[in-house]
């Protein structure tokens, strides 16, 4: 895997997606001290996934703010610090619970700069954990990139690796408009990696092509990636050569990546968690069909999660609803074969 | 058996039988609330939440309801107020366990009971948002002069920070519904404690600026408790509109099985509240009155294990739902995979 | 133009799109007394495009509400007079107000079939008013169909013709499941048709093909399938045969129409006033690149508004947003030519 | 000149000067008004939207604003309390024309006035929603130490309905925040009377329930408004917290240039609460404590329609934004047509 990244050191350490989170935010409270975090849960208890636990003790709780449950002012009130020259990091608990501050996300936080005609600008970070696989149920396992996609003005960042979270989690603090940092909460513990020391970023808008391969492109991102790393290598053996694209950030979207991939290719793959209709993988197939239409040798395909609500808390409807690696490489074989 | 009158404490009017009912209900409730802690750490199931502390707000407040009459929007923590209205033991197990057969077909988080039959609302997990559909329910009532029924609608302390929690009960003042808004107070919204999520922490008090009847109670007392709901619920039935109450209770437990409450507060903090404990509190006092003797209460805890064993053997034995049940109940009708 | 009608009568009426919606909702008042409007001055005012004008005289205040400025329980308290029973209309005045209701139309309204497993049902419909070229700047002209398209359990309708908001309005009213119904506001007034008399109902999902061709089909729907026809017209005295088709409604989506005309015309242009990135193109694109990559002759192309945050106020700045009968025969003949 | 002690009103502390500069505003700010809708109807812009009624209120609470240190957080209606915190009519100008030139670059509908060198904060059509971005300015106000500031956040009875407004006074009294939240009432909600607005129509009655200050005064009378304003900004300016201020008016035009008000009120209504204006009203009080003669009056009339011409004129005569500029300020840096 190839990790790219604007200064690189050479000391480096292992660490999981939540211990990433955490040690970018922790040295981004160090250095800054315009920067304040503000959400439910995340003094005392320091978030419900412990990524900010004991931050309150050391940087006070003008600073660690434990908000009342009231998701709309938490990102208002962040619109107005950013408006007044801080910046904040708003947490939502879950991502499920973003909706209330719809408003204030699409409404106003993207709007900011633009209809100020630049005078007021709105350096904002969101950060929340999504996606499913962890028995969350209808309402702890949405993924919500589509819902906020569309939405110019928005940046909308979710990387996988934790490499990538504090990269991009640093250019994200350092970004000059608002951002929607998505975490992935399966790959929280589950994924370990190497993550450089130093302060160091990742351009938001760059994907990162995991694997190299001519036969057919992938592109994922979030913990789907993982999965589609896995079946990817795992054809490999079978002597079939699958390129697997990790999006990293949604919105803005890396088309060069994305289509130096196709030509080479010619076949395209899209894979994500979330529901199809509608979703990441629509923007994505839209775009090489304009742009790249007569390179591709096969109709474009997107395996996604079925058009239904949400995923279920039993197994049994969790299972259905999630896709696996081995049903990737079945996909993938039949792209390549086809 | 008849009415009788103790001196022991103020009974509201409430028989023995019914007396004893709300204990009934209680122990039930704790013991509801252990089994899914236990099927948790026996790896049986990857959630539980229990709501140790509300026994007795949830047990005095469903007996003010009127079955077959009102409505319930009730929340996560509300098992003892859904079993109180109706839901049985073997249907929270249902939940607990993800069966199939449960109401939500094994679809949302446990705790998430819902049940057209009995009139409870279905909610979802996020805060706040069944509040305006209780008050579209009282509406639906209201509008078909349904007289003689209400809402009952409750949330945590927490939740009152939300605002669609604001928006509800404004129009519901504004259209006088028949709906009471009962706000579980236990002091805490999982870490946050009551005095970061509001600067006056009398949340009855707000109840003057809707222009509704507000009250605070102290919800440890399953009696005092179901006279006020009784009384506010009666003046909602009978057109006198909305009511604010805020029942005073703790959470003893962890927010839930994902949750350490030690590394937020400390124990000397919920030994102190565990010395109100309702449940032995409101033994204690049947006993002395005379309403219940010890091996009564013997009998009793005997048979509430009984009957949760039961209803987590039964349930345990029920299927999970099928794969092919992820595609139902999207529209009506068969899903297509296009919708 | 075929306005397709599933029970269509022989006598009709010229109506504009305000009158059609008006029509229909007082038929539905009429009709069916669990049927509530409720929204910001739809009472005395009688809505601010004076649709509801007077329906609160003949209904009266319990069956016209005119609710307090607060959008999320305009449409929460509209889910629970459904799952208790009535036939809620809820109003969002513009269309712009509607994303602080977005919890309840995203998270509740579209899952409450799902969640309860069929015990409770929301039969809801939200009106709102949509789109640009009326000077309504920033914030009274957003399209928001795209925010909104990707979730399952909801509904999506944008009828362009008279006639097919009221097909389309009374199938809406009689749904069983929460309908999202977008009314153009710049064609309220300025589109004219005939409405056949007494109740009829259009099928929701169902694309209307407005003119057949050979060289190019066109999808479209709101404002712009207007000036997609009459640049279509146009170009027809040039000898260019352009196929125009209406989508109707966005969710569900006429697949079956779209592949067939595209299975003819071999190329495909999507309109849409809405900016591109992630908007209803993207879906309609991705699915045909999907089903049908092999039947195409050009790249599919989506002619959108640019990715900018919003229409300005002043005219320079709506215009400049803004398609045109012009640009879009522009984009068809360059199509034809390729 | 110095200040001389009059008998014929309180007047505060303000100076004669002071006096005489708040009249001015409300002269300027009814002329403004007028102006646009006279543009609207030669068809010279497509919307007006006034705030006469409003002038006392609006006055009043400008002159307690500090400038060059307070914030001001307003909505669309306040088109005298942004003249009277430093904007030029030539501003409003830009803005009802949809200039270049205009802080919002002709972006926003007229009324929105913002202006990062005036210290009023930029805010959208979208009612409550600026509510929260007053209080995250009041927060970094406090965060920073800046005592001596504090943020003036101003919006409709209407906009108390909003969820949003609940959650900012909930915060900003949980951190006693630097900010004062004004409520300018003027009883109607485009054609919403107050009534269906809320069952209880004294707004300032919710500060209790949030724990902080309320009160409600005449916004009809500019000093009494001033004095209420500034001693809330001054409470929240050294560390005392947030205020809830209701300041009670009455609309006299219809919403905007797009309504008809007299649809759904009466002109009697309207007749009645125009025995009160507060222009004329203040001007006889002036006069009357020799404060002002009808000479000054009159030559200050004078002065105020030249002033809106002159600013009309030249605002008339500047560009309209080019059509690239859609194009500009959506990220910081060039725009990309795939972003
Ligand atoms: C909109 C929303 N925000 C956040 C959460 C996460 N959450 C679940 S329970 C809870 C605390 C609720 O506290 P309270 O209302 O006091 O109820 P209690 O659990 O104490 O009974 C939080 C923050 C949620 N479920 N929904
Ligand atoms: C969220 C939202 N909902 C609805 C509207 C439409 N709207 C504009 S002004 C207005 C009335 C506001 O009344 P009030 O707050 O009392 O202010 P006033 O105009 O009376 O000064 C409404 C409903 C809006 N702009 N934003
Ligand atoms: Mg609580
Ligand atoms: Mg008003």
């Amino acid at each position: 895997m190839a990790v790219t990244t604007s200064k690189m050191t050479a000391s480096s350490q292992t660490m999981n997606n939540v211990e990433a989170v955490r040690a970018t935010l922790y040295e981004a409270l160090k250095n800054d001290d315009r920067i304040i975090i503000l959400g439910e849960d995340v003094g005392a208890r320091g978030n419900v996934f412990l990524i900010t636990k004991d931050f309150i003790d050391e940087f006070g709780p003008q600073r660690i703010i434990d908000t009342p449950i009231a998701e709309a002012s938490i990102v208002g009130i962040a619109v107005g610090m950013a408006m007044e020259g801080l910046r904040p990091i708003a947490e939502i608990q879950f991502a499920d619970f973003i909706y209330p501050s719809f408003n204030q996300i699409v409404g106003e936080a993207a709007k900011t700069r633009y209809r100020s005609n630049g005078e007021y600008t709105c350096p904002l970070v969101i950060r929340t954990p999504y996606g499913g696989g962890v028995r969350g149920a209808l309402s702890h396992s949405v993924s919500v990139e589509a819902l906020f996609y569309h939405v110019p003005g928005l940046k909308i960042v979710a990387p996988a690796f934790p490499a990538d979270v504090k990269g991009l989690l640093n250019a994200a603090i350092d970004d000059p408009d608002p951002v929607l940092f998505l975490e992935h909460k399966k790959t929280y513990r589950l994924i370990k990696g190497e993550v450089p020391s130093g302060h160091y970023t990742i351009p938001i808008g760059k994907a990162n092509v995991l694997k190299e391969g001519t036969q057919l492109s992938v592109v994922s991102y979030g913990l789907y990636v993982h999965w589609a790393l896995e079946a990817a290598r795992a054809l490999e053996g079978d002597g079939l050569s699958v390129e697997v694209i990790d999006l990293r950030s949604i919105r803005p979207m890396d088309r060069t990546t994305i289509l130096n991939s196709v030509e080479k290719t010619r076949k395209l793959l899209i894979i994500h968690e979330d529901n199809k209709f509608g979703g990441i993988g629509a923007e994505i197939s839209a775009m090489v069909a304009e742009e790249a239409l007569f390179n591709l040798d096969a109709p474009i395909r997107r395996l996604c999660a079925p058009d239904v609500p949400a995923m279920g808390y039993a197994e049994t409807l969790e299972h259905e609803f999630m896709s696996s690696p081995e049903k990737m490489a079945k996909a993938m074989r039949e792209m390549v074969a086809f | 058996m008849a009415v009788r009158t103790t001196t022991a404490f103020e009974r509201r009017g409430l028989s023995d039988e019914q007396l004893r009912q709300l204990f009934r209900n209680m122990l039930l409730q704790r013991q509801l609330d252990n089994r899914g802690f236990q099927l948790n750490r026996q790896g049986k199931v990857p959630f539980a939440l229990g709501s140790e502390g509300h026994e007795a707000l949830q047990a005095g407040a469903a007996m003010a309801f009127e079955r077959g009459k009102d409505l319930l929007a009730p929340y996560y923590r509300d098992l003892g107020l859904c079993l109180g209205v109706g839901l049985t033991p073997y249907e929270i197990m249902l939940s607990i366990f993800a069966r199939e057969a449960d109401h939500n077909g094994g679809r949302q988080f446990p705790n998430h009971y819902s049940s057209k039959a009995t009139g409870i609302l279905s909610f979802s997990s996020v805060l706040a948002a069944h509040i305006p559909h209780a008050v579209g329910a009282a509406y639906a009532i209201q509008y078909r002069n349904e007289s003689g029924r209400a809402v009952l609608c409750t949330n945590g302390d927490g939740t009152t920070s939300e605002g669609e929690w604001h928006e509800s009960l404004n129009f519901a003042a504004v259209h006088k519904l028949p709906i009471v808004f009962l706000v579980e107070n236990n002091l805490w919204a999982i870490s946050t404690p009551i005095e970061k999520q509001m600067a006056q922490p009398e949340i009855w008090k707000r109840a003057v600026g809707y222009g509704m009847p507000g009250k605070r109670f102290n919800g440890f007392d399953p009696v005092e408790t179901y006279a006020c709901v009784k009384e506010a619920l009666e003046r909602a039935r009978s057109g006198g509109g909305p009511t604010l109450l805020e029942g005073m209770c703790y959470r003893f437990l962890a927010h839930s099985t994902d949750d350490n409450d030690m590394t937020y507060r400390t124990k000397d903090e919920v030994t102190e509240h565990r010395k109100s404990d309702p449940v032995p509190r409101f033994e204690a006092k049947l006993v002395e009155a005379g309403i219940m003797s010890e091996a009564d209460v013997a009998a009793m805890k005997k048979d509430v294990l009984r009957e949760t064993n039961e209803a987590t053997d039964r349930a345990e034995a029920m299927p999970f739902p099928k794969a092919e049940d992820l595609y139902t109940h999207v529209y009506e009708g068969a899903w297509q995979p296009w919708q």
